[in-house]
């Protein structure tokens, strides 16, 4: 393949995937609010969009209540009136939601969905030749940052400028832990492209190895993501919604949009490092299963933030700061240095250990 | 032919950034085209096959370090450049700046005008730029600067922490 | 002080008076370098429109100042110009989480001032009420003070339950919230026959229901660095500050209304005061969850001994005649129209009535000129009084801890602006 | 609890002679009615003394007696949380631009209480911290609870007289 012939096929499928999770993004947003509803007793969006099924005699049944709810809501935030506050810096009020919203789609390039489809090679992804795929991942979510800060800092409003102060710190705090225990999955397979380690799990699954670097991810995810119990920068009982106070209109539907994509992408990030990524039964004479398996992991991993926000009650600053640095980054430090030792040992044959 | 109009289109990028990071009045903005420039040079890695250099360009410096910057100007408030207007004394900076710029300048242009004069191409030998390189060199070669580096680093972050912790004391 | 605005020409450079003028709340502000900011009136955890204006070094509290008034109403002149008996119905507007507890604040008034008492029915069905009127008030406390913490599950959970009670009182008043169900000598009418099996089956499943609460927040780690050794206010803070109900009680000081000077039969029912010494969010926490378990003890031996009889006095100048003896008797239609063309006339004097609502002492003040109608009324609210230590409370904590502040003592603000 | 009211009266009566003007008895409560002047030692003696100790201060009532004369009475309540006796302090006040002293360094909370009695009544205290509006707007005209501020009414608008009325009613001026 010619070098123009694959950044074509990237494009395409680029644009593709962006797509499938954008419609991803807007089913996520029910699911958290049917699953929600469900875990506190309530019903949730049942209405929008329901398939009538005729019934003789009675009322017709209505099946899949709710299903076009997410595209109602989109059409709202388009047609909402899109207001900008008087006193705001414009460029920056207008670049935060981008740039909030462009990282979350960019870090999507390197996950493997899925084994050799479509003519590829040998896994299929928008960008399978970026060896430094764990790097990447990182840089992008560094840049991440900025959507939120300077939302805070160019809405000029007392809250949404402490919820950029407290997004700016949390997110650079966590993110430490996140990298260190990140690289434990890396050093075991030895590479840190992402397919590299999924083909790596086939021994099993690295959070059996690493249970705590994959605890100690999750929680880093949480903070990274602002999930509850780590969403203090848009901490409505405090901060009436933090650093997208100001927002309203598909503004605000883009952070709000770049939230949920992230919570997929790192799903599924979380499902590559610890859960064997697309890996499963028959993937190797189906490899199609691989996006099914995928999906299914992703999904579960999207469950649990929604079950912990429904059952958690949110920190302090100073709480999760202390945690952050106090707790889980030690513990980060240590995994790394003891899974780097191990390696080390059992690479000269020192111990055995089955890697 | 992809090579140089990518060269060019960044170039361009990276010095109109960096002269919007010079010119613009509101520190948040020159921050901003700061962290364009970063991310651009990002790209030039990438573009010299350097990918992890890259990576580790833009996570650091564009992603932490910047982020501090703004940080620091957010909290301090100090994004407006009025005040630093009254400053007296610092009328002298400003003949000093132009000359040493043009100093630069010359030496740069010397050095591309004589490389183009002699034309002689002296290719470069092939860089290994993967992590396990960049690993051994800097633990290998160069391990006492980079050592020397973080011990200076850490000094004067605990001196600055012990000097705002006696501030706030008395 | 510079307000923070991200390099606009259009920026303001206010002075502290400006500042003062602007906000009018009358607060000192101690530095010019801090922020100001203001929370509410239209604010998620401020519990109604309560304005806080806070001042802020960094996210720590320097000072802040309750801005109040915006629900004011004129309940207390307003009742001066209606009869005793009309001026009942603006009691349920002052406390809208618990009516059941202001009624009978300004019924027993009433009562004392005219001298009379009610029957023993009326006075077990009003403890009955009354206490569940408690458990539906402490469900909204405890909803909303685990959602101002973000855990948004209990909140829904209480919302489940504060509606089985809100039938229960729509039940026995036609009215979910604004029941005016006590009236100077008694009840508005006995309580139909589904009450008590409706209420019974509220003892059965609500201690169930309290445990899942419990299961949420009681040892949830997040929910103890949250609460623990967070706005502590020592006992003698407390009473200086008129603290009253269960945030005086978080802090070891006994006193119950409902023990220490007993009104509708109290004295005769088994009941413990749940007392915690921390003064902190969590014990006022757990003191109120303790209410809980107390209000249904109460409740069930109210039930057991439930009186027979009538529940209004026999006193056709204060309570109005039954509806079927107004076609036969016409000393019942000239009583009937007296009533509620003139109202009754109660003696001069002025008379104090105290009862325990679920936020604290709920005080009654009534004078009477000779008239049928209160010459001055005044209400001793406990959500008026308790907002007064949130200031002291959150001082030097963070804003995080001033929502969980304003949870714990619990505050309405329709009874605070009255 | 008549005992206790009248061991309270005693013990006034021995340090202060002269404090108590009238003492009123209710429907089982109690009200000393002292003299403007000993506001504050009588009650610091109902609060300080070990066998007293009235430590809780319940609530701050003024009360309108239109056309009487003193025409205003601010009421104490009193609470001895260790011997649960409730006790009614009385003052009268003719002017209210001198009213008694504020009690604000005894409790915390007098301040608080006061405000509102400011607010609605009018009534102002010596060397109160702090007077201010509190339910209502700083510009507010008059106290609200005397009896000679009208209750007052909103004029109901219909579609013939719109207009008319809206051109009376007492919006904001900006």
């Amino acid at each position: 393949m010619t070098l123009g012939q694959i950044a074509l096929r990237a494009l395409i499928a680029g644009f593709i995937m962006s797509l499938v999770v954008i419609t991803g993004f807007a089913y996520t947003t029910l699911l958290e609010r049917r699953l929600l509803a469900r875990l506190q007793a309530r019903i949730g969006p049942n209405r929008a969009g329901y398939i009538p099924l005729p019934r003789k005699g009675k009322r017709e049944r209505r099946l899949l209540g709710g299903i076009m709810q997410p595209a109602a809501d989109a059409v709202k935030l388009f047609f909402k009136e899109d207001a900008t506050p008087a006193m705001v810096d414009r460029v920056v009020y207008n670049l935060a939601p981008m740039l909030t919203v462009i990282p979350a789609i960019l870090i999507l390039a390197v996950i493997p969905w899925a084994g050799p489809i479509l003519g590829y090679e040998e896994y299929f992804a928008i960008a399978p030749g970026i060896d430094v795929g764990i790097l990447f991942i990182l840089a992008i979510t560094s840049i991440g940052v900025y959507g939120v800060v300077l939302a805070g800092w160019g809405s000029n409003s007392k809250y949404a400028i402490l919820g950029g102060i407290r997004a700016s710190a949390q997110m650079i705090s966590y993110e430490l832990s996140l990298a260190l225990v990140i690289l434990a999955p890396v050093m075991l397979a030895g590479s840190m492209n992402l397919n590299d380690i999924v083909v790596a799990q086939e021994g099993g699954w690295y959070v059996l190895f690493l249970p705590v670097a994959a605890i100690v991810f999750i929680i880093g995810v949480f903070a990274e993501l602002q999930r509850a119990p780590f969403d203090l920068l848009e901490a409505e009982q405090e901060l009436s919604s933090g650093y997208n106070v100001e927002y309203g209109g598909m503004r605000f539907g883009m952070f709000f949009m770049a939230e949920y994509m992230k919570m997929i992408s790192f799903s599924a990030i979380a499902a590559v490092l610890f859960f064997g990524g697309y890996r499963g039964p028959f993937v190797d004479q189906f490899p199609a299963l691989g996006l099914l398996y995928m999906f299914i992991k992703i999904v579960i991993g999207l469950i649990i933030m929604i079950w912990v926000r429904a059952s958690l009650p949110r920190l302090r600053y100073d709480q999760l700061m202390g945690f952050g640095w106090k707790v889980l980054l030690p513990i980060a430090v240590l995994n790394f240095l003891i899974t780097a030792v191990i390696i080390v040992l059992a690479s000269e044959g020192i111990i055995a250990f089955p890697i | 032919m992809g090579q140089p109009v990518v060269f060019i289109a960044l170039a361009l990028v990276a010095i109109l950034s960096a002269f919007g990071m010079l010119l613009s009045h509101n520190a948040v903005h020159a921050a901003l085209f700061l962290v364009l420039n970063f991310i651009t040079i990002g790209v030039f890695y990438i573009v010299l096959a350097a990918p992890f250099i890259a990576m580790v360009q833009i996570t650091v410096y564009a992603g932490a370090i910047m982020v501090l910057f703004l940080f620091v100007i957010m909290l301090l408030g100090a994004e407006r450049l009025e005040g630093a207007q009254n400053v007296p004394n610092t009328a002298w900076q400003r003949p000093l700046a132009v000359f040493l710029a043009a100093v630069l300048v010359l030496a740069f242009g010397y050095l591309i005008i004589q490389e183009a004069v002699s034309a002689t191409g002296t290719a470069l030998p092939p860089l290994d730029s993967s992590p396990q390189a960049i690993g051994e060199l800097l633990f290998g070669s160069y391990i006492f600067p980079f050592e020397v580096t973080a011990v200076l680093l850490l000094v004067s972050m605990i001196s600055l922490v012990v000097w705002k912790a006696q501030d706030k004391r008395g | 002080m510079t307000v923070m605005t991200p390099g606009n020409d259009a920026v303001q450079e206010w002075t502290v008076e400006e500042l003062r003028a602007k906000y009018g709340s009358g607060m000192e502000i101690a530095s010019e370098e801090n922020l100001l900011l203001s929370m509410g009136p239209q604010h998620p955890s401020t519990h109604g429109v309560l304005r806080l204006l806070v001042e802020l070094e960094g996210e720590t509290i320097v000072n802040a100042a309750p801005d109040i008034g915006f629900l004011h109403t004129g309940i207390e002149k307003n009742m001066e110009s209606k009869t005793f008996t009309k001026a009942l119905v603006m009691t349920d507007r002052m406390d809208y989480l618990s009516p059941m507890s202001n009624n009978l604040g300004y019924v027993l008034a009433v009562e004392k001032l005219l001298g009379v008492e009610a029957t023993p029915r009326a006075q077990t069905i009003r403890v009955i009420l009354t206490e569940l009127a408690r458990i539906s008030s402490h469900l909204v406390w405890l909803g909303t003070h685990a959602l101002d913490l973000a855990a948004m599950s209990v909140f829904l959970y209480c919302f489940r339950e504060r509606e089985y009670l809100l039938d229960v009182f729509e039940m026995v008043a036609g009215q979910r919230m604004m029941v005016s169900y006590f009236r100077p000598g008694g009840l508005w009418r006995d309580v139909p026959e589904e009450f008590e099996p409706a209420v019974r089956q509220f003892l059965d499943f609500f201690p169930a229901k309290i445990a899942d609460y419990e299961a949420l927040l009681k040892n949830n780690p997040i929910w103890l660095q949250r609460t623990k050794d967070v706005g502590v206010v020592s006992a003698e803070d407390a009473i200086s500050l008129g603290m009253t109900g269960a945030s005086l009680r978080g802090s070891g000081v006994d006193w119950d209304i409902r023990k220490a000077t007993p009104y509708c039969g109290y004295e005769n029912y088994d009941f413990d005061v749940p007392l915690r010494t921390e003064g902190d969010v969590y014990a006022r926490y757990r003191c109120r969850m303790e209410e809980f378990h107390q209000s249904l003890r109460i409740i069930e031996q109210a039930l057991d001994k439930l009186p027979g009889g009538p529940v209004n006095i026999d006193d056709r100048k204060i309570v109005p005649p039954p509806r079927s003896e107004l076609g036969r008797s016409m000393e019942a239609v000239i009583h009937h129209f007296k009533l509620w063309t003139e109202g009754f006339n109660a003696p001069e004097g002025y008379v104090y009535q105290a009862i325990e609502s679920p936020r604290g002492e709920f005080a009654c003040y009534l004078r009477g000129d000779g008239g049928p109608k209160p010459a001055r009324v005044h209400f001793r609210t406990p959500s008026y009084v308790n907002l007064a230590s949130i200031v002291p409370l959150s001082q030097g904590s963070f804003v995080a801890d001033l929502v969980a502040v304003i949870g714990s003592v619990d505050i309405v603000l329709g009874e605070i602006d009255r | 609890m008549n005992a206790f009211h009248d061991l309270t009266l005693d013990k006034v009566r021995a340090t202060f002679p002269d404090a108590i003007a009238d003492v009123v008895d209710f429907r089982g409560e109690r009200t000393v009615i002292i003299e403007t002047d000993s506001l504050i030692p009588v009650i610091t003696l109902l609060r300080d003394d070990a066998e007293l100790r009235y430590n809780f201060l319940e609530d701050i009532v003024a009360d309108d007696y239109y056309e009487a004369f003193p025409r205003f009475a601010v009421n104490y309540h009193l609470y001895s949380l260790d011997n649960k006796v409730r006790i009614r302090v009385r003052v009268l006040v003719d002017d209210p631009d001198e009213g008694p002293q504020s009690l604000h360094p005894m409790w915390k909370i007098a301040s608080w209480l006061e405000l509102e009695v400011w607010d609605l009544m009018g009534i102002r205290f010596q060397n109160h911290p702090g007077l201010r509006r509190l339910f209502l707007p700083e510009d507010w005209q008059g106290h609200p609870l005397r009896k000679d501020y009208p209750l007052g009414y909103e004029e109901v608008q219909f579609s013939f007289n719109y207009e008319e009325i809206d051109a009376r009613k007492p919006y904001a001026q900006d």
